[in-house]
């Protein structure tokens, strides 16, 4: 047996092929690197954006600045530094979250309501946005229900696909990026090619389209043959548990 | 595009005109004078009503604490503040001056009230939320280049960060075409903050400073900033400093205070030295669920603390600092 | 202003737009393969005829002498070259093939054909009198922030340098109002270079580089470059580079060759490890006074040369190289 | 006694105040510095554009960026650090030199002749354009003969005060900045507040105004009362050949 979270980090794990590039923050993103890089991608390079590159991770950072992030790392570097190779084109993928997204990916962690008169405020886009305008496949792990999964965001904090096709190189952001795979605790889904909308990709264990659709503020796509996503395997649940989190910070909650 | 498509409409607190920045730097001298003092008058110093103020490090990493605390006792108010990368930092100065006078009215924010894994600052909440703080939105990257464009000596640095977002409607950032390729380019303005706090591992007397581990946005925020406050783990001789010319991060002509001052990153990492206190900064966002407890925690841990000494004996003292140390160099 | 005068009407060699590098770096991974071969080998697979090459160091500091050599022996042609901070760098390729031919026949200039305090270069001088050569001006700081932006990923960036000058007349430069002070500023477009060629003092087999003393323009152009090739003084390995990671300057995924040459940097200085051999740059500079005797030395000493270790012994060998040593370490 | 080059030195040197900072290369401008490092200035910070910052120069640099020029020094960085905290207005005081220089100070370091077809080509810029538009004061150290002073220079390579009153503000560069002293052979020149044009400060022992006027290609001014140059002092010579360039590599030319 798994639960969500173990799933969800043993799916996006896999999403990251051996000699890729991925700017991670804290959480699930981190310990999907780190079961990547023990399992299938040993030469999995991580980034961290305050600047720690490639460290061999004593244990789950906190912060995506503690000390834990450069320990024996191959650099100790600044912010511009990672965020500018990231911007030059050379991180093929990067990790975000949020608060909201919308059937194009855009993100929301600014506030929930009006700008000025916000009914709550998120922490803003930290380096979000940036992520996502710079990295070649932006991936994003989240719960999946209708508050999340909305019509509209209230605050568009870091861009998917904006309105949709064309309209990233429109407003000016590099060409060939945006939103790869939104992983929730229900499904995987990519983007139609033609649409740039969200479109289910593999259903969880037991889980249905229907099901994913109710839990979904906007209108879902199906890829033409829906899979259902393969469950954790022995050896990554083993790792995972007993090496990349023995604590349980993540996998615990 | 029209005009307003081109021009974020959030507030510039700063002006970002290097000619009126070098004319204060041509008066900051080089000279090489002893500018240790304590932490009370560094900020006393340094630090004053009104102005714009940015910390350094990464939000919980390296925070310049002792000199944070003290903004907070000597109840400076109506600061700008440069929300970049805050967590405990934000946290500190989002408490407010023990007479309940906002520290901080005008706000650069790119990464706010939350702890990162830890959660979120529910009293940063309740402020942010409350409409008293004028607010601009920015990235990370982004506030980071305006601090770069500032200590290049330029009014403004191109990004491809913000296009197409909510992020650059509300914030005081500027779209032009590239006068090269043609293609559409954020611009950001030059932030030269008034002060700028900074914890590092070793500075001689001078203020030439070493810094072990991620600089963030430091190298720099230190150019950037017209006076700057270091706090350092360690004194270092100048003779040091100048045995490994390629550890200085930060030249003695950026500094104007150097304080001694052991543990000043806590409860925050630092790298190579201790790590974040989990303990001591759970029981901050704990307390500040209820806004009587809270009310009594600060009263304990920051207004009635008469140092940073101070603090960290009732934070668990030498015996605490040995574990973090510990922590940190397994 | 008119349009002309907004506008340098010097060559641009390269293309700014960041969109085409995006897509090479996207291809160049990040995975840490062994990457240690000959230099013969570095160079034979990564200059190419027609590529857009650039030096790492300070002219006659911290040079990849025995790549540039090997470049001059391999008859590469047709390059652009970045004349940024060159001096015997520059010399070296000024020599032009064994058969006569011209190696570089683009050069975007900032100081060239000078050797500093020991004079100019007689060849450097009649190669930029020919004609040959199609030039571009800019600054050592403007070149330096061409590498900037293109390591930066942006198509440009802006300087307050070249203004009003002929030297911005004769480069590629543009001439921008501020949008947000009105004020002009020079933009000066970013250069990704082909091929940079960079000395280090230690890189282990991946790239992952070391650098003692001043790092010059080598932290941007080793990250501008679309390939880069490290000559080091030392070959260590990953551990010692992960047992401290504030003293890398170059990660391994800018690099694509490593080459182990110590002395790499001979006749020029190395920070650290030995001082510039002044007695063979003065007689580089004295043979090519006579276009004869310039000939016999070329043969002498790179054309008729099999390798670099051969160069270092026709230059005196170990007894000379042990002084240079002792002269740096005095 | 002493000769021309030792004039030129001490005359600069006087010119670095204490707690200052400058902006200096290879030759006489760096003998200048440690001089007046040695007598009223121990405090004068020196930069050099490579990124040697404050060393303490164990022997004449060959180069601005040879080991010496961080030997103990406070900081070895880059060249755009070094450079931006020029442009960023940290820099009192440049050093440069050039083949030709004009009325208003601008100075040609790239070609003789037509710029298409040179009769002779020199370095370039190098750091000078850019030291010349950032530094508060510039400089000028350069031998005083008519084919050097010229009416108008063949290529403007580092801007003086380019064509007069307001010129460099209106071009765009930073505001307050220009050519502060020449020194010279013969006299020392300043610039006429008014007029932005070179006028005699004070001539060296021995020399008229009717000497430098004719050694000069365009018509200079000179200032209410032209002092005589102070000579070198002896302790400023001892100092300068015992111990600035006891080897006579700058002042034995």
């Amino acid at each position: 047996m798994y639960n969500a979270m173990e799933l969800m980090i043993c799916v996006a794990s896999r999403l990251l092929e051996d000699g890729a590039t991925v700017g991670v923050g804290t959480g699930a993103p981190c310990a999907a690197a780190m079961l990547a890089q023990k399992t299938h991608a040993p030469g999995l390079l991580v980034a961290f954006e305050a600047g720690g590159l490639a460290p061999m991770l004593p244990a789950m950072p906190i912060s995506v600045g503690d000390s834990r992030t450069t320990h024996r790392a191959l650099m100790a570097t600044s912010m511009c530094d990672i965020m500018e190779a990231c911007q030059r084109g050379v991180m093929d993928y990067a990790f975000l979250g949020g608060a909201q997204i919308d059937a194009y990916g855009n993100l929301n962690s600014t506030v929930i309501g009006d700008y000025k008169e916000p009914r709550v405020r998120f922490p803003g886009s930290g380096g979000a946005n940036d992520f996502a305008s710079f990295c070649w496949r932006t991936l994003i792990i989240t719960q999946h229900d209708r508050r999340r999964f909305v019509e509209e965001v209230d605050f568009l904090t870091t861009p998917g696909f904006l309105t949709g096709p064309g309209a990233r190189e429109a407003a000016g952001l590099p060409s060939g990026g945006g939103p790869y795979r939104v992983i929730t605790d229900l499904a995987v889904m990519s983007f139609d090619e033609d649409t740039c909308r969200m479109q289910v990709e593999s259903l969880h264990p037991g889980e249905t389209f229907e099901e994913v659709q109710r839990n979904t503020g906007f209108e879902l796509g199906q890829v033409a043959n829906v899979a259902e996503t393969v469950p954790p395997s022995e050896e990554e649940l083993c790792i995972l548990r007993d090496e990349v989190d023995p604590d349980g910070l993540i996998i615990g909650r | 595009m029209t005009s307003s498509e081109n021009t974020g409409r959030g507030p510039l607190f700063t002006d970002p005109d290097p000619d009126v920045a070098r004319a204060f730097f041509r008066e900051k001298k080089g000279a090489l004078t002893d500018k240790l003092m304590s932490v009370p008058d560094a900020v006393a110093r340094f630090v004053h009503d009104g102005d714009y103020l940015a910390s350094g490090g990464f939000g919980g990493n390296r925070i310049a604490t002792a000199l944070l605390h003290e903004v907070v006792r000597q109840e400076r108010t109506d600061l700008g503040f440069a929300g970049h990368t805050t967590t405990h930092d934000f946290q500190i100065l989002a408490a407010g001056t023990r007479t309940g006078k906002l520290i901080f009215s005008r706000l650069d924010a790119a990464y706010i009230l939350g702890l990162e894994a830890r959660g979120l600052s529910a009293q940063a909440r309740r402020l942010m939320e409350s409409g008293e703080v004028e607010v601009c939105e920015w990235t990370n990257y982004a506030l980071a280049c305006r601090f770069r464009a500032a200590a290049t000596g330029v009014p403004f640095v191109p990004v491809r960060s913000m296009l197409g977002t909510d992020t650059f409607r509300e914030s005081a950032a500027k779209k032009i075409a590239c006068p090269f390729t043609g293609k559409s380019l954020t611009v950001v303005p030059a932030l030269y903050p008034d002060v700028a706090l900074i914890h590092v591992h070793e500075s001689d007397l001078f203020g030439n400073c070493r810094i072990r581990g991620i600089t963030v946005a430091d190298w720099d925020l230190s150019r950037a900033s017209k006076r700057v406050i270091v706090s350092a783990e360690r004194i270092v001789s100048t003779d040091e400093i100048r045995s490994d010319p390629n550890a200085t991060a930060i030249p003695a002509f950026c500094v104007d205070a150097v304080c001694h001052v052991p543990y000043g990153s806590y409860p925050g990492n630092m790298a190579g030295e201790y790590f974040s206190d989990e303990v001591h900064l759970k029981a901050w966002l704990d307390a500040e669920q209820d806004v009587a407890a809270y009310r009594v925690f600060l009263d304990k841990y920051l207004y009635g603390v008469d140092c940073f000494e101070s603090y960290l004996e009732i934070c668990g003292g030498e015996e605490r600092l040995a574990e973090l140390r510990r922590l940190e160099n397994n």
